[in-house]
């Protein structure tokens, strides 16, 4: 079959065709994989809910509330609040911003937290993703301020990467002020009940 | 401040082709001479600006509100795609001098991944749609500083000679390394 | 009779010689060196000769195997790019890492381009960059100068400019920070922290002066860098002392006279007229504060001469010497 | 059908068709007409851009090729006739096919044929030595073995000998594109035809002096007796100023001249090496 | 002290010879006349094989523009007419005569006087100085009289006589300037009136301080002649920097002196005007200086033209031993010679002996981009550069970087610490790119 | 098999491969070889995309006027890129978040353009799928081998991996821009040494 010539009918028709054809297959996996895409989605936010909090048995994405720039999941255990993940972020970054999920119970303590979204520098302010930084913010009550050491604080900063452990800090450190306004500060009966219970709770272990 | 912000961090800090690695084909290509890297990067200047434009028309007032988003990659190429020729085929025949200039480098904007990648990544950085215009522009100075260090190089290079194994891209590839190196020290000029 | 030569004119040759000016730099460089082994002590002979031999082992290597041409390693300017090299580093780097760095600027920054001459980028510049992103942790570690001949004991610190670098981005004042900071007598004399070469700028600028009086380098490049870093940081001073420190602190701290002196005028890697030398010094200058003063890095000056030798080219494409017979109309 | 579907289907195939009636109307508008078949020829040509051909590459070449209708007057070197069958169907016209020519280098002044007298400590470059004297050897017109054709050669087909410091050119590699025959300041290369089996006969010397001027500086020079043209039988071969030149278009490859020459100033490439003298008449006529 | 603004070097001066008074050397046995000497159109000879010849007699005329009578500079037989190889060993035809006794041409005046009236008219006097084969006798041997043949439209206002000679070792216009003091101006008068101008500057470097006052003194007595002392700089002789030092007119790019009202001799040159004007004496002699740190006495010699070298090395003191490159010219321009069997000619200035060890050049190494060559370039080129496009034969960039403007000094690579020999590749571009022109101007 | 068509397939891998000798696709080549795992998946997805797309164009070819031709083939390669992209998304959310934005860039990578306007709009579709087979492995494996050289000497693992002590430092440079420029430059260096001793 020859060319078709460059003339108006063919080329529109052509395109036309061409993009109609592909977008219908497109459309078509479109909706194949639209449903996979939301639950990994969806599955990433949970999960990282899951990791930096007790178990619980809500669904805290549901719940979930955006309060200045930052996303709450509060967590509750057979109608109990148990605790809070916070999706917070800071842009003192070595690379401008990055984004953590950390897990605060309902005192403040900070369960966990977890590196959802980074540009730091491969091999330097990535070591925060690494246990043996982020473990020692675990079951640490922030006192007034999270701070390295070299700014007089007791965290200890990854070496050649102080830039990101201080923003490690900066991003806790706003999520607790938010979090203690926003949830410690209003319910203090359920915190002080909660802390309770879950003090109760480990003892009865 | 913001602006000025965006265009320092495009143009050094995080150049498109030192940094970002977008549009290597073109800066490989056509750095050889500072002349023809000049009129490249002039064609890519307009080009992206123009083509940036039009993507954010498209995905704002048509993807977006048809909630067919997934369509960005398909939709931006044949937009661009379009553009360029348009551009190649109006300056060919209105402007045949400039056409000798940059009309040689326009096909090769198509195939620029830098066009393409600018126009998604301004969307995603959820830019309006002046900031995307000016964000795009600076990306292209970008690319055209990059494009003319390394053209004033390698001029440099064909008349001092260099070893033979290291001809062509390899020798291009390794300066664009260095220039890549001494750029780092751009780092954190803007967060 | 002899067979006579037949060549072309001139037949006479003027008393510069490559050995004569690469050498006539590595003289140069001996009182800080020796400054830096007064302070530093084994260590920095140490991390000197292997940044030396280095050096000179890959440049005979490659030149002898890869590149198939006559070793010229007695030429004198893989000396001097060892030796600024190690100048370059703190002197508890481990020595691995200063092999890596030579084969880094010999055979990336060097060799990969033919060899003397005809590299774009300073080498020992791009070997010193190449160590300080690789190993950033080794690399900004300083042990803090002793003068006495002691193995290297593990007191470490930052360099002054790091203090500041840390302390204003911390929200510190100049004021308050100026305890921990080396009085600017210290560090024209030497005995401040840092890498091997910064420790006296007296010694740097003694060995800048020789090169002067030698003819080996002209006063353009040195003075203009120097001297915008001085306007540059001033301006800044001015207007808030508070924030930005006097400039003085900054002529003497760090890199700048090491890089102003040795590096910057390397005449592979800079422009080759006056006017186009005043041009890149002036662009070191300025670079060299914007990095220093807003950068996330303490120190510029490499980067700052690194990026201008990559404009070097076109300095030398757009500052052409001023012809005879040109003005004339 | 599912809306997410149709409303993609609409949206790209209308940003498709009024991409197509833009662009269609624009092309119309801005037709610029250009031969299609430049592109074609210019395909077919081997994209070396050697120049060889007289032209600055290929594609300029491509135009003079149209332009001209035919290839009468117009050869690439390179891909020497299998580029002329491919490309006259596109010009509609036969192919007419040329003799593979190659390189030779007309001067035997090797080291010892033509000793040396001076030392030349110069730059390495033929054009500036022949500016500056006649050469080590002293012959004003032979091969300064500084290489310049070897540099010019884009094919690596030239190399300067070791011992002999004269340039030898390979039979496999030359395209004869003749850029050697352009960097040589003292024209001692010249584009000859090929031969069947690579065999050819040429004066390598091209010493315009007298004899004896001549033969002061060099053994194998030409000394223009003129023994070759009489022994010619096909009237090959000339002698002007002092110096034979054997036409390639006539000589038959019979090799009687390259015995009469007193000096062995004519080469003989790629023959077998010759029987004793008794047989030679056999062999000569063999080889016709 | 007056010098040009740009470049330059300083290379040691070594003027052995420089003392030594000039010294007439024996009429030689033989003699090879070339026909051309000069720079220009080849003349056409009038002699031929077996005839005898008078000292002075024409041997070949001139029938172009730019072209120069030749004379014979002995009295004899003509030998034969044959080539002879000149100082690259390219042949050139040549007359060669036997010597027959010293037999001059009547109308020469072989007196000692010295004549200061100045008879003829000013196209007179041109047409003498072209009948008597008067050429630049400071190295480029342009015909004079094309020199004082001001185009239309051009006027000069200075004559330029040129007593720097620059070059080291070299001393045989310092000693015309010293010995011939007086005869000189003479010819710088004639010179002046040929060109129609009243005014003449001497330019003399200052390591001849003798000379200058010697002249300085002389000059009172002539009118409108100025002598200049100027600083040592090399190469203060070449003319564009010459006019720049005295007058401070700068001779455009690609334009000859008299674009800016100047015309320059040299100051054997005007010496040679002299004896033509006022002596009917043709250019058939000349001062050479013979010299080498080798040589056992350095000298200058009043040669008969057509001598071999050979003969001036004897009377020298002959040929030293590790002698490894003899030069015609001196060391900055001299052209390194193939054979010392070659003729004297008009241009040759001085006979340079260099031992093995000198004439090696030094080894070649990369350019460490030094710009050490821009710095001392006169021309304020970039010699590094033009060397580098030339080797790489990028003649387009060759010509735009201005390679034409060259006046092949050599300073650059005197100066360049990698012994690049960058003035070879600089005269290959030159030769290419002018040749491009020319194809350009046929076009 | 043909043997033109194995000479096809086979093409790519060596002696026309696109990243080493063709020097196609450079942007991902460079950004993505930061391991071994996302030099491997981008691999796999451009294959994907290349063969698919030379297949259609093959089959499509003379139903495109040449007007609209580039045009025509970005649509059909940006719409197996989208489908890639989508498929990523929802089945290997880990390596798509690394690949970032690369995978829609896919779209105008340039081999496949390139492998488009060159092989498979002049052939029929069984030599166009070996091309875009042979491509894409040639691809892959050059990304693969790229990218395990980096991760080794930037990171000391090899597809994460560890392969030294935690403890012992790696240059990081390899992770960062200027280590994928060196090399990727030295990896063409060695392979036309390589291809120039044959
Ligand atoms: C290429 C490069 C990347 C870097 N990336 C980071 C980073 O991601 N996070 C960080 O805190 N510091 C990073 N740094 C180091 C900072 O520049 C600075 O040296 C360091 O934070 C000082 O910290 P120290 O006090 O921990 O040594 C990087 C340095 C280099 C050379
Ligand atoms: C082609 C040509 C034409 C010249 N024409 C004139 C002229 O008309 N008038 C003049 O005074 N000199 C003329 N000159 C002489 C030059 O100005 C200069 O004196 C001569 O070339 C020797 O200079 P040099 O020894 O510095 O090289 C001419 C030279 C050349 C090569
Ligand atoms: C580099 C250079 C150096 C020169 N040095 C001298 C010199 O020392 N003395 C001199 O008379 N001419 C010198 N010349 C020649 C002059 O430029 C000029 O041609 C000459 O003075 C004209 O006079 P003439 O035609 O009488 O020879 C030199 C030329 C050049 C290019
Ligand atoms: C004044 C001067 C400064 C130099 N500075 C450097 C330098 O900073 N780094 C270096 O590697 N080599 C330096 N060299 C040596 C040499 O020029 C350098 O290695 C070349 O860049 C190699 O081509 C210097 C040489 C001179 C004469
Ligand atoms: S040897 Fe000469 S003719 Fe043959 S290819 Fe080389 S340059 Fe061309
Ligand atoms: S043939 Fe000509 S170009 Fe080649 S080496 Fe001999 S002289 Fe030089
Ligand atoms: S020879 Fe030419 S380029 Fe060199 S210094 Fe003299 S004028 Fe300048
Ligand atoms: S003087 Fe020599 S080394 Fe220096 S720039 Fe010039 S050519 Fe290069
Ligand atoms: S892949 Fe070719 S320009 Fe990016």
């Amino acid at each position: 079959m020859a060319k078709l010539e460059s003339n108006l009918k063919n080329m529109v028709l052509s395109l036309v065709f061409i993009s109609m054809g592909m977008s219908a297959a497109l459309g078509y996996v479109y909706l194949l994989t639209k449903e996979p895409i939301e639950k990994a989605n969806k599955e990433k936010e949970v999960s990282a809910v899951k990791m930096v909090l007790p178990a619980f048995d809500n669904d805290p994405v549901k719940e979930m509330k955006v309060i200045d720039g930052l996303t709450f999941y509060p967590a509750t255990k057979g109608g109990q609040f148990i605790g809070c993940a916070v999706n917070t972020f800071t842009d003192k970054a070595f690379s401008g911003t990055f984004t953590l999920m950390v897990g605060f119970l309902p005192d403040g303590t900070i369960n966990k937290s977890v590196v959802l979204d980074q540009k730091e520098t491969p091999g330097l302010g990535t070591k925060m993703k690494e246990p043996k930084f982020y473990s020692q913010f675990e079951n640490k009550k922030i006192e007034g301020e999270l701070k390295v050491k070299k700014d007089g604080g007791e965290v200890d900063a990854i070496s050649a990467a102080t830039i990101s452990s201080r923003a490690y800090c900066d991003a806790l450190n706003k999520a607790y002020k938010l979090f203690m306004k926003e949830f410690a500060a209003k319910d203090k009966t359920v915190v002080a009940d909660t802390a309770a219970a879950v003090q109760t709770n480990v003892t009865n272990n | 401040m913001d602006y000025i912000n965006i265009i320092i961090l495009a143009l050094f800090v995080n150049n498109v082709v030192l940094a970002q690695f977008l549009g290597i084909c073109p800066f490989l290509g056509v750095s050889n001479k500072v002349e023809t890297s000049l009129g490249m990067g002039a064609a890519v200047i307009f080009v992206m600006a123009l083509a940036n434009f039009v993507t954010y028309m498209v995905y704002f007032f048509i993807l977006k509100p048809l909630h067919i988003e997934f369509m960005q990659t398909i939709s931006f190429i044949l937009v661009i795609a379009f553009l360029v020729q348009v551009v190649e085929i109006i300056l060919k025949k209105a402007a045949p001098s400039l056409y000798q200039a940059l009309g040689i480098y326009l096909p090769l904007i198509t195939t620029n991944c830098a066009v393409l990648g600018i126009a998604i990544l301004a969307v995603q950085k959820n830019y309006n749609m002046v900031m995307s215009v000016v964000y795009a522009s600076a990306i292209a100075v970008g690319f055209t500083l990059a494009l003319v260090l390394m053209a004033g190089i390698r001029e440099q290079l064909e008349n001092t000679g260099y070893p033979k194994g290291m001809k062509g891209f390899p020798i291009s590839l390794i300066t664009a390394g260095l220039l890549s190196l001494a750029f780092m020290g751009f780092a954190g000029l803007v967060k | 009779m002899n067979l006579l030569t037949v060549s072309g004119s001139p037949h006479v040759h003027g008393d510069q010689s490559l050995k004569k000016i690469m050498w006539g730099v590595v003289i140069a460089m001996l009182p800080a060196m020796l400054v830096s082994f007064w302070y530093f002590g084994l260590p920095a002979i140490i991390i000197t000769l292997t940044a030396v031999i280095s050096c000179l082992v890959f440049e005979y290597l490659i030149q002898k195997f890869l590149l198939k041409q006559n070793p010229t390693i007695t030429d004198g300017s893989a000396v001097i790019t060892g030796m600024l090299l190690a100048f370059n580093v703190p002197s508890s780097l481990p020595l691995w890492q200063m092999v890596i760095g030579a084969l880094v600027a010999i055979g990336i920054a060097k060799m990969s381009y033919g060899g003397l001459g005809k590299n774009p980028f300073n080498p020992a510049l791009v070997g010193r960059v190449f160590l300080l992103i690789s190993f950033p942790v080794d690399m900004t570690l300083w042990p803090l100068p002793k003068p006495v001949w002691t193995m290297v004991d593990a007191i470490t610190g930052p360099t002054s400019l790091g203090v500041l670098k840390e302390g204003v981005a911390k929200g510190d004042t100049v004021s308050q920070l100026a305890s921990q900071l080396p009085s600017l007598q210290d560090l024209f004399i030497g005995g401040v922290g840092g890498s091997l070469g910064e420790v006296s700028a007296a010694a740097l600028i003694l060995g800048g002066l020789y090169m002067i009086f030698r003819k080996i380098i002209t006063w353009h490049i040195p003075v203009s860098f120097i001297a915008t870093v001085a306007i540059f940081t001033g301006i800044m001073w001015q207007v808030n002392p508070e924030h930005y420190i006097n400039p003085m602190f900054h002529l003497l701290a760090g890199g700048l006279m090491l890089g102003a002196i040795f590096m910057a005028t390397d005449m592979v890697t800079s422009p080759m007229t006056y006017k186009g030398m005043i041009v890149y010094g002036i662009g070191c200058g300025v670079l060299t504060v914007l990095i220093r003063l807003w950068g996330s890095y303490p120190e510029g000056v490499s980067f700052a001469i690194l990026i201008m030798n990559a404009v070097t080219p076109l300095i030398n494409k757009g500052f052409k010497p001023k012809r005879f017979g040109e003005v004339v109309k | 059908m599912n809306q997410v579907l149709i409303y993609s289907i609409i949206a790209l195939g209308s940003i498709g068709a009024i991409s197509a009636i833009i662009l269609y109307f624009v092309a119309q508008k801005f037709k610029v007409i250009e031969d299609p078949r430049i592109d074609e020829v210019a395909d077919k040509l081997p994209g070396a851009n050697c120049g060889g051909c007289g032209f600055a590459g290929c594609r300029n070449f491509a135009e003079a090729i149209v332009k001209a209708g035919n290839m009468d007057n117009l050869n690439c070197p390179v891909g020497g006739n299998a580029i002329i069958k491919e490309v006259a169907p596109i010009l509609g016209i036969v192919a007419v096919v040329r003799d593979p020519q190659i390189a030779v280098v007309r001067c035997s002044g090797s080291r010892a044929n033509a000793p040396q007298k001076v030392v030349y400590d110069s730059a390495s470059t033929c054009v500036f030595a022949h500016g500056l004297f006649s050469g080590e050897s002293g012959c004003p017109h032979g091969c300064l073995g500084l290489g310049d054709c070897v540099v010019s050669c884009k094919f690596d087909a030239i190399y300067i000998d070791e011992t002999t410091g004269l340039p030898v050119v390979s039979n496999e590699k030359c395209v004869a594109c003749g850029a050697c025959v352009k960097a040589c300041p003292r024209a001692i290369i010249e584009i000859r035809n090929k031969n069947k089996k690579d065999r050819r006969i040429f004066v390598s010397c091209i010493n315009q002096e007298k004899g004896a001027v001549a033969k002061k500086n060099c053994e194998v020079a030409c000394i223009g007796c003129g023994k070759c043209v009489k022994v010619c039988n096909f009237d090959a071969i000339t002698l002007k100023n002092n110096l034979a030149y054997i036409d390639f278009t006539k000589c038959t490859l019979c090799r009687k001249c390259v015995e009469e020459c007193p000096t062995n100033a004519i080469n003989e490439l790629n023959f077998p090496p010759r029987k004793p003298k008794t047989e030679k008449a056999e062999s000569v006529s063999t080889e016709l | 002290m007056k010098t040009f603004k740009i470049g330059g070097v300083h290379p040691e001066e070594n003027k052995l010879a420089s003392n030594k008074a000039i010294e007439v050397l024996p009429i030689p046995q033989k003699v090879c006349i070339p026909i051309t000497q000069h720079l220009g159109a080849p003349s056409t000879l009038v002699v031929e094989k077996g005839a005898n010849v008078k000292v002075g007699q024409l041997l070949a005329k001139a029938d172009a523009f730019i072209c120069a009578n030749v004379h014979s500079s002995v009295s004899g037989k003509i030998s034969k007419i044959d080539t002879t190889t000149d100082t690259s060993g390219y042949r050139k035809t040549s007359v060669f005569i036997d010597v027959e006794g010293d037999e001059w041409e009547e109308s020469i005046d072989k007196s000692d006087a010295i004549i200061k009236e100045i008879k003829l008219s000013k196209e007179e006097i041109i047409a003498k100085i072209k009948d008597m084969g008067i050429v630049g006798l400071g190295g480029a041997t342009f015909p004079t009289h094309v020199k004082l043949m001001v185009p239309q439209g051009k006027k000069a206002d200075v004559l330029i006589i040129n007593g720097v000679e620059c070059e080291p070792y070299l001393t045989s216009d310092h000693r015309v300037m010293l010995e011939k003091g007086e005869e000189m101006l003479v010819g710088v008068s004639i010179l002046m009136k040929g060109l129609g101008v009243e005014k003449a500057m001497i330019g003399i470097e200052n390591n001849k301080a003798d000379a200058i006052s010697h002249l300085q003194n002389l000059s009172g007595n002539f009118n409108g002649i100025e002598v200049h002392a100027l600083k040592v700089k090399y190469p203060q002789g070449a003319e564009k920097q010459l006019i720049k030092a005295l007058i401070n007119r700068e001779v455009p790019a690609g334009k000859l002196p008299i674009e800016v009202g100047c015309v320059v001799s040299n100051a054997g040159t005007a010496f040679a005007v002299y004896e033509a004007i006022q002596k009917n004496k043709p250019l058939f002699e000349r001062v050479v200086t013979v010299t080498g740190k080798s040589v056992k006495k350095p000298s200058n010699f009043m040669v008969r033209l057509g001598v071999a070298v050979n003969e001036l090395i004897e009377r020298a003191g002959g040929l030293p031993e590790d002698t490894g490159k003899v030069i015609s010219g001196g060391p900055m321009m001299g052209k390194s010679l193939n054979s010392l069997d070659v003729p004297v000619v008009k241009g040759t200035s001085g006979i340079l002996i260099m031992t093995q060890k000198e004439s090696k050049r030094v080894e070649i190494q990369n350019c460490i981009r030094c710009g050490k060559c821009i710095t001392v370039c006169p021309m304020g080129l970039e010699p590094y550069l033009l060397a580098q496009v030339a080797e790489n034969a990028n003649f387009e960039t060759a010509e735009n970087e201005r390679v034409m403007d060259c006046i092949e000094c050599g300073s650059c690579h005197y100066t360049c610490p990698s012994g690049r020999p960058l003035l070879d590749y600089l005269r290959v571009g030159k030769n290419k790119v002018g040749q491009i022109i020319r194809n350009r101007a046929n076009n | 098999m043909k043997m033109s068509n194995i000479k096809h397939l086979i093409n790519g891998l060596w002696k026309e491969n696109p990243t080493l000798v063709l020097v196609l696709g450079t942007c991902p080549t460079l950004a993505v070889t930061t391991a071994a795992m996302n030099g491997l998946g981008m691999g796999a997805a451009t294959t994907f995309v290349l063969v698919f797309s030379n297949l259609f164009i093959a089959l499509l070819k003379n139903l495109i006027p040449d007007k609209v031709r580039i045009a025509a083939f970005v649509v059909i390669i940006a719409s197996f890129v989208t489908i890639v992209d989508l498929v990523m998304k929802a089945f290997t959310p880990a390596l798509y978040a690394a690949l970032g934005v690369f995978i829609p860039l896919i779209v105008v990578n340039c081999i496949i353009l390139g492998r488009a306007e060159a092989f498979a709009q002049k052939n029929k579709a069984i030599p166009a799928i070996l091309d875009g087979i042979g491509m894409g492995i040639g691809f892959t494996l050059a990304l693969t081998i790229m990218g395990s050289v980096r991760e080794l000497l930037g990171n000391g693992s090899i597809f994460d991996i560890k392969l030294v002590s935690e403890s012992t430092k790696t240059i990081l440079i390899f992770i960062l821009p200027p280590g994928a420029f060196f090399t990727y430059g030295y990896f063409i260096a060695i392979k036309n040494r390589l291809s120039a001793n044959k």
